[in-house]
Protein backbone atom coordinates (compact mmCIF):
# COMPACT_ATOMS: atom_id res chain seq x y z
CA UNK A 1 0.00 0.00 0.00
CA UNK A 2 3.12 2.16 0.31
CA UNK A 3 3.54 4.71 -2.67
CA UNK A 4 5.55 7.47 -2.97
CA UNK A 5 3.18 10.22 -4.12
CA UNK A 6 0.23 10.44 -2.02
CA UNK A 7 -2.87 10.11 -4.09
CA UNK A 8 -5.20 12.98 -5.19
CA UNK A 9 -8.12 13.12 -3.45
CA UNK A 10 -9.86 16.36 -4.55
CA UNK A 11 -12.28 17.06 -7.32
CA UNK A 12 -13.65 20.07 -9.03
CA UNK A 13 -17.78 20.32 -8.05
CA UNK A 14 -19.72 17.98 -6.23
CA UNK A 15 -19.17 14.23 -6.66
CA UNK A 16 -22.02 12.88 -9.09
CA UNK A 17 -24.23 9.83 -8.29
CA UNK A 18 -23.50 8.45 -11.47
CA UNK A 19 -19.52 8.75 -10.62
CA UNK A 20 -20.61 6.30 -7.36
CA UNK A 21 -22.14 3.89 -9.49
CA UNK A 22 -19.56 3.78 -11.93
CA UNK A 23 -17.17 3.39 -8.83
CA UNK A 24 -19.26 0.33 -7.79
CA UNK A 25 -19.00 -0.86 -10.83
CA UNK A 26 -15.14 -1.40 -11.03
CA UNK A 27 -15.16 -3.79 -7.92
CA UNK A 28 -17.27 -6.50 -9.95
CA UNK A 29 -14.53 -7.77 -10.66
CA UNK A 30 -12.42 -8.10 -7.48
CA UNK A 31 -14.82 -11.28 -6.04
CA UNK A 32 -12.89 -11.70 -2.90
CA UNK A 33 -14.51 -8.64 -2.07
CA UNK A 34 -17.84 -9.81 0.40
CA UNK A 35 -18.64 -6.09 1.64
CA UNK A 36 -18.81 -2.24 0.59
CA UNK A 37 -19.17 0.45 3.08
CA UNK A 38 -19.88 3.59 1.84
CA UNK A 39 -20.05 7.09 3.60
CA UNK A 40 -21.52 9.78 0.88
CA UNK A 41 -21.24 13.73 2.77
CA UNK A 42 -24.19 15.62 1.23
CA UNK A 43 -24.79 19.45 1.26
CA UNK A 44 -27.88 20.92 3.63
CA UNK A 45 -29.99 23.90 3.00
CA UNK A 46 -29.20 25.00 6.75
CA UNK A 47 -30.96 28.12 7.50
CA UNK A 48 -29.00 30.05 9.93
CA UNK A 49 -30.90 33.94 11.29
CA UNK A 50 -33.00 33.17 8.53
CA UNK A 51 -30.54 32.82 5.55
CA UNK A 52 -30.89 30.06 3.73
CA UNK A 53 -26.95 27.75 2.97
CA UNK A 54 -27.43 27.87 -1.45
CA UNK A 55 -24.18 25.65 -1.97
CA UNK A 56 -20.18 25.52 -0.10
CA UNK A 57 -17.56 26.50 -1.04
CA UNK A 58 -14.80 24.21 -0.32
CA UNK A 59 -10.99 25.36 -0.13
CA UNK A 60 -7.75 23.16 1.07
CA UNK A 61 -4.64 23.31 1.84
CA UNK A 62 -3.46 20.88 -1.13
CA UNK A 63 -0.26 19.93 -0.54
CA UNK A 64 -0.86 19.18 3.50
CA UNK A 65 -3.75 17.49 2.79
CA UNK A 66 -2.84 14.97 0.53
CA UNK A 67 -0.06 14.32 3.17
CA UNK A 68 -2.60 14.11 5.79
CA UNK A 69 -4.71 12.11 3.63
CA UNK A 70 -1.64 9.55 2.62
CA UNK A 71 -0.91 8.65 6.34
CA UNK A 72 -4.87 8.11 7.06
CA UNK A 73 -5.00 5.67 4.40
CA UNK A 74 -1.81 4.19 5.78
CA UNK A 75 -2.95 3.93 9.62
CA UNK A 76 -6.72 2.66 8.18
CA UNK A 77 -4.73 0.01 5.93
CA UNK A 78 -2.56 -1.71 8.75
CA UNK A 79 -5.56 -1.57 11.30
CA UNK A 80 -8.29 -3.15 9.20
CA UNK A 81 -7.37 -5.95 6.47
CA UNK A 82 -9.28 -4.18 3.65
CA UNK A 83 -9.04 -5.13 0.08
CA UNK A 84 -9.45 -0.96 -1.14
CA UNK A 85 -10.48 2.26 -0.14
CA UNK A 86 -11.16 5.00 -2.27
CA UNK A 87 -11.79 8.91 -0.58
CA UNK A 88 -13.31 11.99 -2.59
CA UNK A 89 -13.48 15.30 -1.65
CA UNK A 90 -14.98 18.17 -3.26
CA UNK A 91 -13.03 21.65 -4.08
CA UNK A 92 -14.98 24.80 -4.87
CA UNK A 93 -18.94 25.03 -5.00
CA UNK A 94 -21.10 22.68 -4.29
CA UNK A 95 -24.81 23.21 -4.25
CA UNK A 96 -27.15 22.29 -1.16
CA UNK A 97 -28.86 18.91 -2.28
CA UNK A 98 -25.23 17.70 -3.98
CA UNK A 99 -22.43 15.63 -2.68
CA UNK A 100 -19.26 16.86 -1.62
CA UNK A 101 -17.59 13.79 0.59
CA UNK A 102 -17.42 10.35 -0.76
CA UNK A 103 -15.38 7.68 1.28
CA UNK A 104 -15.93 4.16 -0.21
CA UNK A 105 -14.16 0.72 1.66
CA UNK A 106 -14.55 -2.79 0.80
CA UNK A 107 -13.53 -6.21 2.45
CA UNK A 108 -13.62 -9.59 2.51
CA UNK A 109 -15.72 -9.78 6.01
CA UNK A 110 -17.97 -7.08 6.58
CA UNK A 111 -16.73 -5.58 9.98
CA UNK A 112 -13.37 -4.37 8.26
CA UNK A 113 -14.94 -2.53 5.84
CA UNK A 114 -17.79 -0.79 7.72
CA UNK A 115 -15.43 -0.11 10.92
CA UNK A 116 -12.64 1.34 8.57
CA UNK A 117 -14.87 3.58 6.55
CA UNK A 118 -16.56 5.23 9.83
CA UNK A 119 -12.91 6.10 11.00
CA UNK A 120 -11.97 7.55 7.87
CA UNK A 121 -14.67 10.02 7.99
CA UNK A 122 -14.21 10.85 10.80
CA UNK A 123 -10.67 11.41 10.42
CA UNK A 124 -10.65 13.28 7.83
CA UNK A 125 -13.12 16.08 9.40
CA UNK A 126 -10.79 16.05 12.19
CA UNK A 127 -7.60 16.18 10.63
CA UNK A 128 -7.76 17.46 6.74
CA UNK A 129 -6.71 21.28 6.53
CA UNK A 130 -10.01 22.10 4.35
CA UNK A 131 -12.48 24.79 4.75
CA UNK A 132 -16.07 25.59 4.02
CA UNK A 133 -17.64 28.51 3.32
CA UNK A 134 -21.29 28.41 3.65
CA UNK A 135 -22.72 31.10 0.70
CA UNK A 136 -26.37 32.12 1.43
CA UNK A 137 -29.25 32.34 -0.81
CA UNK A 138 -29.47 36.26 -0.89
CA UNK A 139 -26.35 37.39 -0.09
CA UNK A 140 -23.47 36.88 2.45
CA UNK A 141 -21.66 34.05 3.51
CA UNK A 142 -20.20 32.26 6.91
CA UNK A 143 -17.59 30.20 7.66
CA UNK A 144 -18.59 26.15 8.82
CA UNK A 145 -17.52 24.80 11.54
CA UNK A 146 -17.11 20.82 12.05
CA UNK A 147 -19.09 19.59 14.87
CA UNK B 1 15.91 34.60 4.23
CA UNK B 2 12.55 33.83 3.12
CA UNK B 3 9.59 33.07 4.70
CA UNK B 4 6.55 31.98 2.34
CA UNK B 5 2.87 32.79 4.91
CA UNK B 6 0.13 31.27 3.88
CA UNK B 7 -3.41 32.29 5.16
CA UNK B 8 -6.69 29.89 4.44
CA UNK B 9 -10.38 29.82 5.23
CA UNK B 10 -11.27 32.89 7.58
CA UNK B 11 -8.08 34.74 7.92
CA UNK B 12 -7.82 35.35 4.11
CA UNK B 13 -10.91 37.28 4.95
CA UNK B 14 -8.88 39.15 7.97
CA UNK B 15 -5.39 39.64 5.73
CA UNK B 16 -7.12 40.14 2.26
CA UNK B 17 -4.11 38.03 0.57
CA UNK B 18 -3.93 34.42 0.84
CA UNK B 19 -0.36 34.24 0.31
CA UNK B 20 2.58 36.73 1.67
CA UNK B 21 6.67 36.74 2.04
CA UNK B 22 8.65 37.61 5.43
CA UNK B 23 12.06 38.44 5.56
CA UNK B 24 14.83 37.84 8.75
CA UNK B 25 11.98 35.57 10.98
CA UNK B 26 13.69 33.44 12.99
CA UNK B 27 10.84 30.97 14.85
CA UNK B 28 7.37 30.89 14.47
CA UNK B 29 6.65 32.90 18.04
CA UNK B 30 8.33 35.98 16.04
CA UNK B 31 6.23 35.82 13.29
CA UNK B 32 3.08 35.50 15.18
CA UNK B 33 3.82 38.29 17.07
CA UNK B 34 4.71 40.29 13.71
CA UNK B 35 1.73 39.01 11.86
CA UNK B 36 -0.11 40.20 14.90
CA UNK B 37 1.00 43.72 14.89
CA UNK B 38 0.21 43.35 10.95
CA UNK B 39 -3.02 42.26 11.07
CA UNK B 40 -4.52 42.80 14.95
CA UNK B 41 -7.92 41.10 14.05
CA UNK B 42 -5.97 38.09 13.93
CA UNK B 43 -5.45 37.99 17.55
CA UNK B 44 -8.94 37.02 18.06
CA UNK B 45 -8.81 34.20 15.71
CA UNK B 46 -8.65 30.60 15.96
CA UNK B 47 -5.72 28.69 13.74
CA UNK B 48 -2.88 26.26 14.11
CA UNK B 49 0.39 26.71 12.69
CA UNK B 50 2.01 24.35 10.09
CA UNK B 51 6.08 24.49 9.15
CA UNK B 52 6.16 22.92 5.85
CA UNK B 53 2.86 21.10 6.06
CA UNK B 54 3.36 19.65 9.56
CA UNK B 55 1.54 20.96 12.59
CA UNK B 56 3.83 22.89 14.91
CA UNK B 57 2.91 22.81 18.56
CA UNK B 58 5.91 25.32 20.44
CA UNK B 59 8.02 27.54 18.94
CA UNK B 60 9.78 26.45 16.01
CA UNK B 61 12.92 27.65 14.45
CA UNK B 62 12.89 28.60 10.55
CA UNK B 63 14.78 27.74 7.73
CA UNK B 64 15.30 29.78 4.53
CA UNK B 65 12.39 29.26 2.20
CA UNK B 66 10.37 27.57 4.39
CA UNK B 67 6.27 27.70 4.56
CA UNK B 68 4.18 28.72 7.34
CA UNK B 69 0.67 28.27 7.04
CA UNK B 70 -2.06 29.44 9.68
CA UNK B 71 -4.76 27.27 9.77
CA UNK B 72 -8.36 27.97 10.80
CA UNK B 73 -10.59 25.11 12.67
CA UNK B 74 -10.77 22.54 9.66
CA UNK B 75 -14.44 22.21 8.10
CA UNK B 76 -14.30 19.76 5.05
CA UNK B 77 -16.21 16.57 4.51
CA UNK C 1 -43.11 5.53 9.06
CA UNK C 2 -46.68 3.36 9.54
CA UNK C 3 -47.87 1.92 7.02
CA UNK C 4 -50.30 -1.49 7.01
CA UNK C 5 -48.41 -3.68 4.07
CA UNK C 6 -45.01 -3.87 4.54
CA UNK C 7 -42.80 -2.49 1.43
CA UNK C 8 -41.63 -5.31 -0.45
CA UNK C 9 -37.53 -5.08 -0.34
CA UNK C 10 -37.02 -8.14 -2.79
CA UNK C 11 -36.18 -7.81 -6.17
CA UNK C 12 -35.34 -10.15 -9.20
CA UNK C 13 -31.58 -10.70 -9.34
CA UNK C 14 -28.67 -8.59 -8.63
CA UNK C 15 -28.44 -5.56 -7.60
CA UNK C 16 -27.01 -3.08 -10.28
CA UNK C 17 -24.38 -0.47 -9.59
CA UNK C 18 -26.61 2.30 -11.70
CA UNK C 19 -29.88 1.50 -9.65
CA UNK C 20 -27.51 2.48 -6.48
CA UNK C 21 -26.71 5.51 -8.35
CA UNK C 22 -29.99 6.49 -9.28
CA UNK C 23 -31.02 5.94 -5.40
CA UNK C 24 -28.47 8.66 -4.11
CA UNK C 25 -29.66 11.58 -7.23
CA UNK C 26 -33.20 10.88 -5.73
CA UNK C 27 -32.35 12.29 -2.53
CA UNK C 28 -30.81 15.57 -3.78
CA UNK C 29 -34.19 16.94 -3.87
CA UNK C 30 -33.89 16.26 -0.17
CA UNK C 31 -31.68 19.19 1.14
CA UNK C 32 -32.17 18.31 5.06
CA UNK C 33 -30.36 15.21 4.37
CA UNK C 34 -26.27 15.80 5.43
CA UNK C 35 -25.22 12.18 5.09
CA UNK C 36 -25.78 8.96 3.53
CA UNK C 37 -24.47 5.40 4.91
CA UNK C 38 -24.48 2.80 2.09
CA UNK C 39 -23.85 -1.17 2.95
CA UNK C 40 -23.46 -3.47 -0.01
CA UNK C 41 -23.23 -7.01 0.17
CA UNK C 42 -21.69 -8.75 -2.78
CA UNK C 43 -20.86 -12.19 -3.93
CA UNK C 44 -17.33 -13.91 -3.00
CA UNK C 45 -16.03 -15.96 -5.66
CA UNK C 46 -15.34 -18.64 -2.82
CA UNK C 47 -13.11 -21.86 -2.76
CA UNK C 48 -14.09 -24.45 -0.75
CA UNK C 49 -12.62 -28.00 -0.89
CA UNK C 50 -11.36 -26.77 -4.05
CA UNK C 51 -15.05 -25.92 -5.92
CA UNK C 52 -15.27 -22.09 -6.38
CA UNK C 53 -18.84 -20.37 -5.56
CA UNK C 54 -19.98 -18.86 -8.92
CA UNK C 55 -22.94 -17.53 -7.84
CA UNK C 56 -25.46 -17.50 -4.50
CA UNK C 57 -29.36 -18.29 -4.78
CA UNK C 58 -31.36 -16.65 -2.58
CA UNK C 59 -34.36 -17.96 -1.52
CA UNK C 60 -36.93 -16.25 1.17
CA UNK C 61 -39.99 -16.81 3.14
CA UNK C 62 -41.54 -13.48 1.40
CA UNK C 63 -44.62 -12.83 3.73
CA UNK C 64 -42.48 -13.48 6.89
CA UNK C 65 -39.17 -11.51 5.56
CA UNK C 66 -41.65 -8.83 5.04
CA UNK C 67 -43.14 -8.16 8.09
CA UNK C 68 -39.32 -9.21 9.73
CA UNK C 69 -38.21 -6.06 7.43
CA UNK C 70 -41.32 -4.33 8.45
CA UNK C 71 -40.16 -4.60 12.49
CA UNK C 72 -36.53 -4.04 11.68
CA UNK C 73 -37.42 -0.65 10.55
CA UNK C 74 -39.69 0.45 12.73
CA UNK C 75 -37.21 -0.55 15.81
CA UNK C 76 -34.48 1.71 13.53
CA UNK C 77 -36.08 4.88 12.61
CA UNK C 78 -37.63 4.58 17.01
CA UNK C 79 -34.29 4.34 17.39
CA UNK C 80 -32.09 7.04 15.19
CA UNK C 81 -33.11 10.22 14.12
CA UNK C 82 -33.42 8.71 10.11
CA UNK C 83 -34.53 11.12 7.15
CA UNK C 84 -34.97 7.88 4.92
CA UNK C 85 -33.82 4.10 5.03
CA UNK C 86 -34.31 1.60 1.71
CA UNK C 87 -33.33 -1.80 1.78
CA UNK C 88 -33.19 -4.08 -0.82
CA UNK C 89 -32.39 -8.41 -1.15
CA UNK C 90 -31.77 -10.17 -4.14
CA UNK C 91 -33.77 -13.06 -5.04
CA UNK C 92 -32.71 -15.89 -7.25
CA UNK C 93 -29.33 -16.20 -8.99
CA UNK C 94 -26.32 -13.53 -8.08
CA UNK C 95 -23.32 -13.98 -9.74
CA UNK C 96 -19.38 -13.61 -8.05
CA UNK C 97 -18.99 -10.00 -8.19
CA UNK C 98 -22.95 -8.75 -8.09
CA UNK C 99 -24.49 -7.10 -5.48
CA UNK C 100 -27.20 -9.09 -3.39
CA UNK C 101 -27.60 -6.74 -0.43
CA UNK C 102 -28.15 -2.82 -0.77
CA UNK C 103 -28.72 -1.34 2.99
CA UNK C 104 -28.89 2.83 2.60
CA UNK C 105 -29.51 5.45 5.68
CA UNK C 106 -29.78 8.82 5.49
CA UNK C 107 -29.74 11.95 8.07
CA UNK C 108 -29.26 15.11 9.32
CA UNK C 109 -26.30 14.63 10.96
CA UNK C 110 -23.61 11.77 10.40
CA UNK C 111 -24.12 9.35 13.49
CA UNK C 112 -27.43 8.51 12.95
CA UNK C 113 -27.05 7.41 9.48
CA UNK C 114 -23.99 5.47 10.22
CA UNK C 115 -24.97 3.48 13.76
CA UNK C 116 -28.39 2.88 11.55
CA UNK C 117 -27.03 1.31 8.96
CA UNK C 118 -24.33 -0.96 10.23
CA UNK C 119 -27.72 -2.03 13.00
CA UNK C 120 -29.97 -2.94 10.05
CA UNK C 121 -27.72 -4.86 8.47
CA UNK C 122 -26.55 -6.76 11.42
CA UNK C 123 -30.25 -7.45 11.92
CA UNK C 124 -31.07 -8.40 7.96
CA UNK C 125 -28.54 -11.31 8.58
CA UNK C 126 -29.73 -12.20 11.91
CA UNK C 127 -33.44 -12.16 11.11
CA UNK C 128 -34.56 -12.81 7.86
CA UNK C 129 -35.61 -15.60 6.84
CA UNK C 130 -33.45 -16.15 3.91
CA UNK C 131 -31.34 -18.84 2.35
CA UNK C 132 -28.42 -18.47 -0.04
CA UNK C 133 -27.29 -21.97 -2.12
CA UNK C 134 -24.08 -21.28 -3.12
CA UNK C 135 -23.43 -22.60 -6.72
CA UNK C 136 -20.39 -23.97 -7.56
CA UNK C 137 -18.27 -23.11 -10.94
CA UNK C 138 -18.06 -26.77 -12.28
CA UNK C 139 -21.17 -28.92 -10.56
CA UNK C 140 -22.53 -29.21 -7.38
CA UNK C 141 -23.78 -26.69 -4.28
CA UNK C 142 -23.84 -26.17 -1.06
CA UNK C 143 -25.81 -23.85 1.97
CA UNK C 144 -24.42 -20.13 2.74
CA UNK C 145 -23.55 -20.46 6.59
CA UNK C 146 -24.17 -16.47 7.94
CA UNK C 147 -21.37 -16.01 10.42
CA UNK D 1 -58.86 -29.61 10.14
CA UNK D 2 -55.96 -28.79 7.54
CA UNK D 3 -52.27 -27.58 8.40
CA UNK D 4 -50.02 -26.23 5.84
CA UNK D 5 -46.62 -27.14 6.36
CA UNK D 6 -43.63 -25.17 4.32
CA UNK D 7 -40.14 -26.17 4.13
CA UNK D 8 -37.62 -23.81 3.18
CA UNK D 9 -33.56 -23.75 1.84
CA UNK D 10 -31.82 -26.95 2.45
CA UNK D 11 -34.63 -29.01 4.37
CA UNK D 12 -36.18 -29.15 0.62
CA UNK D 13 -33.31 -31.12 -0.03
CA UNK D 14 -34.32 -33.69 2.54
CA UNK D 15 -38.19 -33.66 2.00
CA UNK D 16 -37.93 -32.91 -2.09
CA UNK D 17 -41.24 -30.36 -1.76
CA UNK D 18 -41.53 -27.10 -0.47
CA UNK D 19 -45.29 -27.52 1.28
CA UNK D 20 -47.12 -30.31 2.13
CA UNK D 21 -51.04 -29.99 3.78
CA UNK D 22 -51.50 -32.46 6.73
CA UNK D 23 -55.00 -33.02 8.61
CA UNK D 24 -55.79 -33.45 12.20
CA UNK D 25 -52.63 -32.25 14.30
CA UNK D 26 -53.30 -30.48 17.53
CA UNK D 27 -49.76 -29.11 18.42
CA UNK D 28 -46.53 -28.23 16.75
CA UNK D 29 -44.74 -31.19 19.22
CA UNK D 30 -47.10 -33.90 17.50
CA UNK D 31 -46.68 -32.47 14.34
CA UNK D 32 -42.67 -32.68 14.63
CA UNK D 33 -43.20 -35.85 15.86
CA UNK D 34 -45.17 -36.80 12.67
CA UNK D 35 -42.74 -35.18 10.00
CA UNK D 36 -39.55 -36.93 11.64
CA UNK D 37 -40.83 -40.39 10.95
CA UNK D 38 -41.96 -39.54 7.40
CA UNK D 39 -38.18 -37.58 6.74
CA UNK D 40 -35.74 -38.82 9.42
CA UNK D 41 -32.85 -37.13 8.14
CA UNK D 42 -34.77 -34.04 9.48
CA UNK D 43 -33.95 -35.16 13.33
CA UNK D 44 -30.05 -34.06 12.19
CA UNK D 45 -31.47 -30.83 10.54
CA UNK D 46 -31.23 -27.34 12.60
CA UNK D 47 -34.35 -25.57 12.16
CA UNK D 48 -36.49 -22.58 13.96
CA UNK D 49 -40.50 -23.36 13.77
CA UNK D 50 -42.78 -20.93 12.81
CA UNK D 51 -46.99 -20.94 13.07
CA UNK D 52 -48.54 -17.90 10.82
CA UNK D 53 -44.86 -16.32 10.17
CA UNK D 54 -44.34 -15.93 14.35
CA UNK D 55 -41.29 -18.01 15.69
CA UNK D 56 -42.43 -20.54 18.02
CA UNK D 57 -39.94 -21.57 20.91
CA UNK D 58 -42.49 -24.26 22.86
CA UNK D 59 -45.12 -26.45 21.78
CA UNK D 60 -48.18 -24.59 20.20
CA UNK D 61 -51.47 -25.35 19.46
CA UNK D 62 -52.21 -25.14 15.70
CA UNK D 63 -55.47 -23.62 14.25
CA UNK D 64 -57.51 -25.08 11.35
CA UNK D 65 -55.55 -23.35 8.20
CA UNK D 66 -52.77 -22.25 9.79
CA UNK D 67 -49.33 -22.17 8.13
CA UNK D 68 -46.30 -23.87 9.88
CA UNK D 69 -42.69 -23.42 8.12
CA UNK D 70 -39.70 -25.30 9.27
CA UNK D 71 -36.65 -22.87 8.47
CA UNK D 72 -33.37 -23.63 8.17
CA UNK D 73 -30.49 -21.37 9.88
CA UNK D 74 -30.94 -18.13 7.87
CA UNK D 75 -27.81 -16.76 5.45
CA UNK D 76 -29.15 -13.79 3.75
CA UNK D 77 -27.44 -10.87 2.73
Amino acid sequence: MSEKKPKNIFVAGAISPAFIGESIQHHSTKTNIGAHSIFLGQIRADVQNGQTVAAIEYTTYEAMALESMHEIREAIFSKYELTCMHVYHSLGTVAAGEISLFVFTSSIHRKAAIDACEETVERIKLELPVWGKEIFEHEGYQWKENK
Amino acid sequence: MKINILFFGQLVDITGTDKILVENMNDTDSLVNALHETYPVLTQSKYLISVDKKIIEINTLLADNCTVALLPPFSGG
